[in-house]
């Protein structure tokens, strides 16, 4: 092989899986020794339930071998610290390291979920104080932390409306919903159809109009059948786009008798400035690794508390943690409760970590954040309107869709924008989603972006755009400064390969 | 506000950029009787100084998270290496996404792919996710997910599971028509039984069983499995204590179709619940029916390897209303916490503090039931737990322990069961030195 | 310009100056309002003692700026955690974050120095352990930690051989020494001679033999003159060799009446092996930042304890550490200790780390941990040996020292050599120092790399041998991987910009 | 052990593919006699728990970290944003060497080149260097560059310089054949006075002053360099409480010609003493006779612009017994840390801190001084410090007030000064609330 001047046996940018960095002997760890009389094994358990495989396999390696691996393939991550992240809809926005260190106190860090009441006074009152906030920052005053991700949210939520009518008009044969229907925009989230079907619901599409907002005729068309469970709305919508006709969309939900589930993934850009309970939604998921920057991650943890409105309060999951006096208590005692969604209390390192940013921010800072957000997302849409086709007119809220259409064309797909951008130092957006919006650059720059790099991002798309033209394929062969190429994923789907083994194994497989 | 990067004025400036005069107009698209026309009524924003110090005040109430503690129950007190907080903490880490673009999510990918390939290891299955919430929703996905593999509704469900599982598990089935059935556990070895049950039969899509279980009695899989299997349903094994692992025989190896876990023992603080992280591992043939994100080996086009999201097909994303599960944002940092722990400690740590947390547990309950009065009610072996008789209520004796002894003594049993006052749980780790056992013990004497 | 592939505005890759980042206005903090009241600032102080600049130039940032600014920076940095850092003399071993963490608990981080003992016995306890196990051992009872790093441990401890002199010789006119000369080796790093000189001596350079050894012939020559205060020698020398003739070297210099001190140094290849007590040495610094692992961060902070002999004990730095039954105390009640030399007691924060390495090792570990490192840099002198030049013969300790001698001939030197490894993911070693060595290349790979990635680094090297051959322009216009290619220093020392200055100002200037 | 990679059969094989047969003749080299034939006597090696444990325990004993405190003289106690300290344990910081191979140290070199930036900027002087240990040493530092300077041997010190820098300068001028005077300190104002000394004239290397000075007395420094420069001498500034930089005039603009300072203030922890950091600027003029570090502007043949480290030649590496220092390791992590904390708080917010710094001390020192007994001796305008005369001796008072009150009140000054057996030196910042102070008051009402 010809040797280049990028050498190719770089150590740091070819470091292997765990696996094959092992070696049998090393060892990373060490414990104090056994203080206690021992037990003859077979004593302690029989043989016959005792593992027998020695965990073969498993990575033997020093500690330095561990710190330099995670080290060297974190490298090859971006991340917020790093620059712009602007993935539409995931709302990648600053992680204090304040709440950081708040999450790790060892009061809570190590306080047991199954700690007397009495003995855990300090983490029922944060729970409690975070519920209240929520319920200010929504307008819906019932709120239950237990959720784990919006996803969950959505699904305890979907439940709890599914509980409420069911109580309100009996259910059918073999528990079925007497109300079949979920009304679903084409333009939602994928997790919206998924979260309504584990809740027994038909889903039905409302289409959107040209506009880019939920088409009223046919909504009341959809709601003419009877049938109708709720709707489940996310406003500002997943275009970007604030529904103005809320109130209208949730009157006739409520004349059809069913119940308004608002996804409040966009709910970054009302904080402060109005209020799903003040529009007519019955009962909403807040994503606290969105709109309240817990951090993402990589993937999760996520929480997402569902916040209802006083007639749907009593359907919430158990336990609710409630204030008597002084004193803060877990009540079970909850006969309509949909009953629990995950064991304990939800992601209590998250819910820290977003009280401690919502008191941060302070209510002017909360305010601040959703306006200087709204802003950097019509800065962008200003700034490439003459570039990118934006399939709607309308003046973005957070975020602002825009499309390929003008590029492709030449043969240069949302995806080919995407990978080039990485070049240019930036994450790519949001590709493809929403799917009514073909070829769609879905761009969320939040509030934690200055004005210079967002002109950064616009001149780089403006660039791309050029490029596209003069020298298609730098674009279509992006990205060019990265460890690895674009990958395969159809070959990978197609023989998918989902775990290591050993050589000999893995060949003979 | 501190974290905003653009200063008043260069706001003022954009706006005027973008052709607007008030922040007000920014909102225009919100008709006015939507828009809150007041400052929210939360706090004033706090200094780091104040924060701080807000929560040290709400912290220092937590007495329970400075006594030794022999809680367990679904959440273990174990040892954590210094490393995992401080890798984790890269931000190149904790504040990345999803790794939904792989040229630059390399990091996250592989070691998603070390999470799984680890999860096969210690469960003895061939696939495994990239994780779930915990273990209690990654018990009702399991159940799901034997439904959509057997095409079956009724599930045969241990009583010695631990209750919120359950009590999860209910929530989650209660509108998908699939019929939750109860397998009694023997009273003397504290073993689920079968023998005899009328919900064995051809309708059966599996069996849901805990082992350890929440009593801490280690279950007789193998068996369990030949049962399920005799009349094709899966044998569905939920561990929650993750530790046992590095002593038991494999779930996978005695025959489960699906195990689940909670992977809070590896090195994920106890944080009063969460976030903690699930397992998830199934059979190479039902991986298609698997719940949650799959990372699987690609190649570019010059053939280097990488790893990306895979199989999305099954996902919500794609699948919308089709989809395996609805599970998007998963617990991807407490993932990569564990596959450190499991680095770290590795082969052959792991199954060092499997056995220190079992010979310290069997010390404790030796002591234990040597006790005037206390007694041991279940005799089937045991990993870390036990459940104690008091020879009084145990929930006032615990009280007790905890204000005179300064030491959380375990869970009293009436939380879930009210028909046993008198007994308690008692959990041993490798963190409990020998002195905090002998402390309980004389405690116990005591109170 | 023609547009690269490799996309030159990259923003992560063009980090600005952070006053360049700057905007008015922008704010990162957020203090707790005044909570007394307030005096009018004219009688806090009068105007002309307040500054009159408001601090211009200082910058304004929010905290998010700061955090990206610093993260991407740090991404231009080689370290530790991502590789093998083979930097001869410089000991770059793992640093444990264990350590880190001890040095950060609350009752160690915020404690005043100048908090009563009585308040502070846990920090006295933990200087006095730790001069404990160095006295143990070097082999050397009196400890100082108060040196903030090795030439300040040099600095003390030739003071303490002039106070010791001074004392026992009584002083020439003017306060100048009676015996003039200090003795030190040609191979010797250049802070030795530049302590040496801070106490008032005059330097002269002892020869080395062919083999890399002390010339023991040429030292005794210089000592006849009957003018030697002393040597000062590294042990093993700063070629990796053991100086096999200390005993005698120290029998020379004693003979002569003069007081042996060795630096330190490069002590970890002789922990738990050797101890220069035991070999005649009166007193050494060590560098915990080497031996003791403390981390370097990036040029500091450090710590160099002196040790000594009983007899050079009373000159030893106040205050001293010491115990009476269960209680620690300072005792500043040394008349003829040379002072102080640092306020307070030396690096504290260094003392804790350094402790903590020396009880998780345990005295197994600590000779483990010599071995390993001894044979590393064994293996490596094997595996190159063929390929370059070496120009000692004897087997090195714990660094080998390798010449360009073979590659110059093809005009690649030493300097490209190091900067093309660079390429292969390395950070380069130690280059022509010590300089009695042309075109020297030290290599120390520690103890905290495993055989695999020592194996990569000799392939490594010599595949540079092989490109030197083959394409040596590639090793010369080395490296190509990095943010920037090789810098022009003479230019910079030349015309030196030492800050940075407003636009206008820089202009002006 | 954990730390090692190679297993001790992989350094077995290793031994034999040199060609040796055992450890022991890898130090075959060493003589015999030279070799330590026992186990060292250090204790046995300690698990992650065990060694924590044995911190913790230590730590618990350091009580004076846990109360209220009002110490200063020469250490401060102030806010450091969370940030720094996450910032700073990035391994890419804080694991790297000194930036020798600046390709793969830009990181590390352009934020000293900030460093430096911000040392001009706050001490209004045109040069500064890449950090000394601290502000002790970099005074001795800045008197041998004031010999190197003038070439003259005489150094007059103020009776009002932190003792501890005094003594300190003393070590290390004892051997250089520099005279050291002592200046008094004016009784009444505190401040250093020149008046009548019959050092000032065309012998004096330079006036070493401290400001705000050991008393926390603010000095005219203006008059001082006036005074220096009209011999021909050097002023050399110390600044101790480099907040005071947020309010105080910059010793530069005054006329200082070296200005030395204790960076600790700037977001670094108490940590009993050290490691802090020194400031050392200076004139361009005198640039080539700074001790220690540069770092410098360069380009790269493509004309990108980089950092290295410049001007060498004036070093020890280089210069060997030459050289204007022997310091080589200095204090990175520090400086670094120093200038995460300036960029952070800012213009701003170092002005608004040093501000309510000397807003707390003022209403510190005017409660104390309406106190029966307790009188100010001293009436020079001051920033953050001040000395307060007690009725009673001040060491036994200070230590009832810790004991009954829990609140460190202060430093007796008989620590230093025998001869003001009454006098302690309080000290107020930012972190001091209100009630801390009317606290300290109430306690030294009672005591
Ligand atoms: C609009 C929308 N709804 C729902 C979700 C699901 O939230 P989570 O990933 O937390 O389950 C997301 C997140 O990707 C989203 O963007
Ligand atoms: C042999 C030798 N002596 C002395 C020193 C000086 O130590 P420090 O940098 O800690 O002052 C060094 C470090 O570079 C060294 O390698």
């Amino acid at each position: 092989m010809k040797s280049t001047p990028k050498a190719t046996p770089h150590v740091t940018q070819n470091e292997a899986l765990i696996f094959e960095r092992s070696h049998p002997g090393r060892r990373g760890y060490m414990l104090p020794a056994l203080d206690v009389d021992e037990t003859p094994l077979d004593e302690l358990l029989p043989a016959e339930l005792r593992r027998d495989d020695d965990l073969e396999g498993m990575p033997e390696l020093s500690e330095v071998d561990a710190v330099r691996h995670f080290t060297r393939i974190s490298t090859w991550n971006y991340h917020i610290d790093l620059g712009m992240y602007p993935l539409g809809s995931c709302t990648m926005k600053y992680n204090s390291r304040l709440n950081e260190r708040v999450a790790r106190i060892p009061g809570f860090a190590n306080l047991h979920p199954l700690a007397p009441e009495e003995d855990a006074q300090g983490a029922l009152e944060v729970i409690y104080e975070l519920q209240q906030h929520l319920a200010e920052i929504t307008g819906l005053p019932g709120v239950s932390l237990q959720p784990a991700a919006g996803a969950h949210g959505e699904m305890t939520g979907i439940m709890m409306i599914r509980a409420f009518l069911d109580a309100r008009d009996g259910v059918s044969e073999g528990n079925r919903p007497r109300r079949k229907v979920m009304l679903i925009p084409d333009s939602a989230h994928g997790t919206n159809p998924a979260s309504a079907n584990l809740s027994g619901y038909t889903v039905k599409t409302v289409r959107s109009t040209p506009e880019g907002l939920t088409d009223l005729d046919a909504l009341r068309e959809l709601c003419a059948g009877g049938d109708v469970a709720g709707l489940m709305l996310t406003n500002p919508n997943t275009v970007g786009i604030f529904e103005r006709n809320i109130k209208e969309i949730c009157r006739i939900i409520h004349d059809a008798g069913g119940l308004v589930y608002m996804d409040g993934a966009n709910m970054n850009a009302l904080v402060g400035i109005a209020r799903p309970g003040d529009m007519g939604v019955d009962v909403i998921h807040l994503n606290l690794h969105k709109t309240f920057s817990t951090p993402h991650g990589g993937g999760g943890p996520g929480s997402g508390p569902c916040c209802c409105t006083k007639e749907l309060e009593p359907f919430l999951p158990v336990p609710r943690v409630v204030r008597e006096g002084e004193l803060f208590r877990f009540n079970y005692d909850e006969p309509r409760s949909i009953g629990r969604v995950k064991a304990f209390y939800g992601n209590f390192g998250m819910h820290l970590r977003a009280l401690a940013y919502i008191l941060t921010h302070g209510h002017d800072g909360l305010r601040e954040a959703t306006e200087a957000a709204v802003l950097n997302a019509r800065y962008i849409a200003q700034g490439l309107a003459d570039t990118f086709d934006k399939p709607f007119d309308s003046p973005p809220m957070h975020e602002v869709v825009f499309t390929d259409k003008r590029q492709s064309r030449k043969g240069v797909h949302t995806l080919d924008i995407a990978k080039r951008l990485i070049d240019y130092g930036f994450h790519p957006m949001t590709i493809y989603f929403p799917l009514i919006v073909q070829g769609a650059m879905l761009i969320e720059p939040t509030e934690s972006v200055g004005r210079q790099e967002l002109q950064q991002f616009i001149d780089a798309m403006k660039s791309i755009a050029r490029e596209a033209l003069e020298e298609p394929d730098t674009v279509l062969n992006a990205p060019h400064t990265t460890r690895i190429g674009r990958l395969d994923e159809a070959a990978a789907a197609r023989k998918p390969v989902l775990r290591w083994k050993p050589a000999a194994e893995a060949s003979a497989a | 506000m501190r974290y905003i990067p653009n200063s008043p004025d260069e706001r003022q400036e954009m706006l005027k950029a973008v052709g607007l005069g008030s922040m007000e107009e920014l909102f225009d698209s919100i008709p006015q009787d939507a828009l809150l026309r007041r400052p929210l009524n939360t706090p004033a924003a706090l200094s780091e100084i104040e924060l701080l110090a807000r929560f040290e005040a709400l912290a220092a109430q937590n007495t329970a998270a400075r006594r030794p503690s022999f809680l367990g129950a679904g959440a273990y007190s174990h040892y954590a290496p210094t490393i995992i907080d401080h890798l984790i903490s890269r931000s190149e880490f904790f504040t990345a996404y999803t790794p939904y673009q792989p040229e630059v999510s390399q990091g996250t990918l592989q070691a998603i792919f070390e999470f799984q390939t680890m999860v096969c290891q210690l469960t003895g299955l061939e696939v495994a996710n990239a994780s779930m919430y915990d273990a209690s929703t990654s018990v009702a996905e399991a159940v799901l997910m034997a439904e959509r593999v057997t095409r079956r509704k009724r599930v045969l469900v241990s009583g010695a599971l631990h209750p919120e599982f359950l009590h999860v598990t209910e929530t989650y089935v209660k509108n998908a028509g699939i019929d939750l059935l109860r397998a009694d556990f023997d009273q003397k070895s504290g073993r689920t039984v079968l023998e005899g049950s009328a919900a064995l039969d051809q309708t059966l899509a599996a069996i849901v069983v805990q082992s350890p279980n929440f009593f801490g009695c280690v279950e007789d899989l193998q068996r369990l499995a030949d049962a399920a299997h005799a009349v094709g349903a899966l044998l569905i094994v939920a561990v929650a204590e993750s530790m046992s692992f590095g002593l038991l025989r494999s779930p996978g190896a005695c025959g489960a179709d699906i195990v689940v876990a909670e992977g809070q023992s590896f090195g994920v603080p106890l944080s009063f619940g969460g976030p903690y992280v699930g397992l998830f591992a199934t059979r190479d043939k039902y991986a298609r029916q698997l719940p949650g994100r799959l990372v699987g080996v690609a190649a570019d086009r010059e053939g280097r390897r990488g790893f990306v999201l895979t199989l999305a097909t099954r996902e919500q994303h794609i699948r919308r209303e089709k989809a395996t599960s609805n599970i998007c944002t998963n617990e991807g940092l407490i993932a990569l916490a564990a596959t450190i722990y499991l680095t770290t400690m590795g082969r052959r740590g792991v199954q060092e503090t499997a056995t220190h947390c079992a010979q310290k547990a069997a010390y404790a309950a030796r002591r234990i039931s040597e006790l005037e009065g206390y007694t041991l009610p279940f005799s089937a072996p045991r990993f870390n737990e036990f459940v104690v008789r008091a020879p009084v209520e145990a929930n006032g004796m615990l009280r007790r322990l905890a204000e005179e002894h300064n030491i959380t003594g375990g869970l009293a049993l009436s939380r879930y069961y009210p028909e046993r006052p008198n007994d308690f749980l008692v959990c041993v780790t490798e963190t409990n030195r020998r002195s905090e056992i002998d402390a309980l013990v004389a405690g116990l004497k005591e109170v």
